[in-house]
């Protein structure tokens, strides 16, 4: 799992690439809550190259939510591939977040 | 196969699953959701159940369904009885929840048995 | 887990010890020749046994030995009292025999019965 | 599992490359007896790329030794791993074979 980040004044640009399992999460802790300091920039989180997810990945994209509701920023979440927008979809995750 | 109750064996879990799907020939969509569901069930025992060790073995009938059954010798606990609550948006609930939820989303059959002081909890996917 | 008895899946019984000896941290070198006694006998159930499905269960207990249980459900057939034959300079047997003698030396103990109609072949190797 | 083979005259050297198991020498099998019809020239089997071999494997090379011996060729085997090396030897085959 890797997470890069890029920063245009207020737009930042979040790309997974890999695997956002439960191992994942908690290895790349701290990489993640850098996203989480971001909340109150207009965030793109790029799925593009997310590979794969579980409750684990999916926990982070609602912290990132809840962050941004309280810091005054907003989530794009673009690019799912099929296998994981099907986790988004039977977790109700598609009615919530902002899907392009 | 079984493991010391480890986080370190999470991936071992999915691993062996995939070799196994990618063998049989599963299509791989589905089998990359049989994936998660492994992984919420598998997770859910390292981090609740007290176990000292986790079993997995994997068979299929036939061309018909695939069939992972876990093993543990942890703290009793059903899943396929757990009120998930899906009900409430997704907003107002806590996050917890979501693991059982998948597994029963993601699995045609979820069979639960307490045995010998061990959980046994069958995920069945038809094929 | 459990397969149906086809040379197709002959490699995943390799590559599942293989994520399993990686995932409990099993030197390497170990690992490779544990591989090779896997494959033999493997080979020897789908080549000879007629079995319709083979079973592989891979355990460990403690850090001391990886114990391989093989089920199957083909002819009746104990290669831990086969003679292979060892004895005669292998330029002058048959080729015939090296998977069992090659077994026979990797593991640190092999143990066979027949229980219900099935072979059950466990290869043990201390760590 | 890959076979390459360069002639240079009498001088042949058939580089094996990946993992000689069972599998391989049943799908390779058409590539593997091109090296037997060779068995008239002086054969190095060079292993420096060997990466496993069963009895399976171990059969090609025994195979290749009997056909050099009725055919006039000869065949030296080298750079074996340590993992291949001692699977040679538990066979006696560190006794048949010219080993480098
Ligand atoms: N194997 C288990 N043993 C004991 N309790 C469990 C087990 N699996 C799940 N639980 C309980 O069920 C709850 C819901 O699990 P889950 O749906 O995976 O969501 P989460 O793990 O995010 O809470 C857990 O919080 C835990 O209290
Ligand atoms: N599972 C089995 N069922 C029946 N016969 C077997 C089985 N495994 C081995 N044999 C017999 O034992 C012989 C020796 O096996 P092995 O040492 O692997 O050498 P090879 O397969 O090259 O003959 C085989 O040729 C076969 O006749």
């Amino acid at each position: 799992m890797q997470i890069n980040i890029s920063t245009d004044n207020q737009n930042v640009r979040v790309c997974l690439v890999g695997e956002l399992d439960s191992k994942a999460t908690t290895e790349q802790a701290a990489e993640l809550s850098k996203v989480l300091e971001l909340a109150d920039k207009s965030l793109e989180i790029d799925c593009s190259q997310l590979e794969y997810i579980s409750s684990a990945g999916l926990r982070f994209f609602m912290q990132v939510k809840r962050a941004t509701e309280t810091q005054g920023g907003t989530i794009r979440v673009t690019h799912l591939n099929e296998d994981v927008a099907e986790i988004f979809r039977m977790s109700g995750f598609l009615n919530v977040f902002n899907v392009e | 196969m079984t493991v010391p109750n480890d986080q370190e064996h999470l991936p071992l879990f999915r691993r062996t699953l995939r070799e196994y799907g990618e063998s049989i020939g599963m299509e791989p969509h589905m089998l990359r959701k049989l994936e998660v569901a492994l992984e919420e069930a598998v997770v859910n025992i390292i981090n609740y159940s007290h176990a000292t060790q986790i079993g997995m073995d994997i068979s299929h009938t036939g061309t018909s369904a695939v069939s992972i059954l876990l093993t543990d010798d942890g703290v009793p606990f059903d899943p396929t009885i757990f009120n998930s609550d899906t009900s409430r948006a997704v907003s107002e609930r806590q996050i917890g929840g979501l693991g059982i939820s998948l597994m029963h989303q993601i699995s045609d059959e979820l069979h639960y048995q307490r045995t010998n002081g061990n959980n046994q909890l069958k995920i069945i996917k038809y094929l």
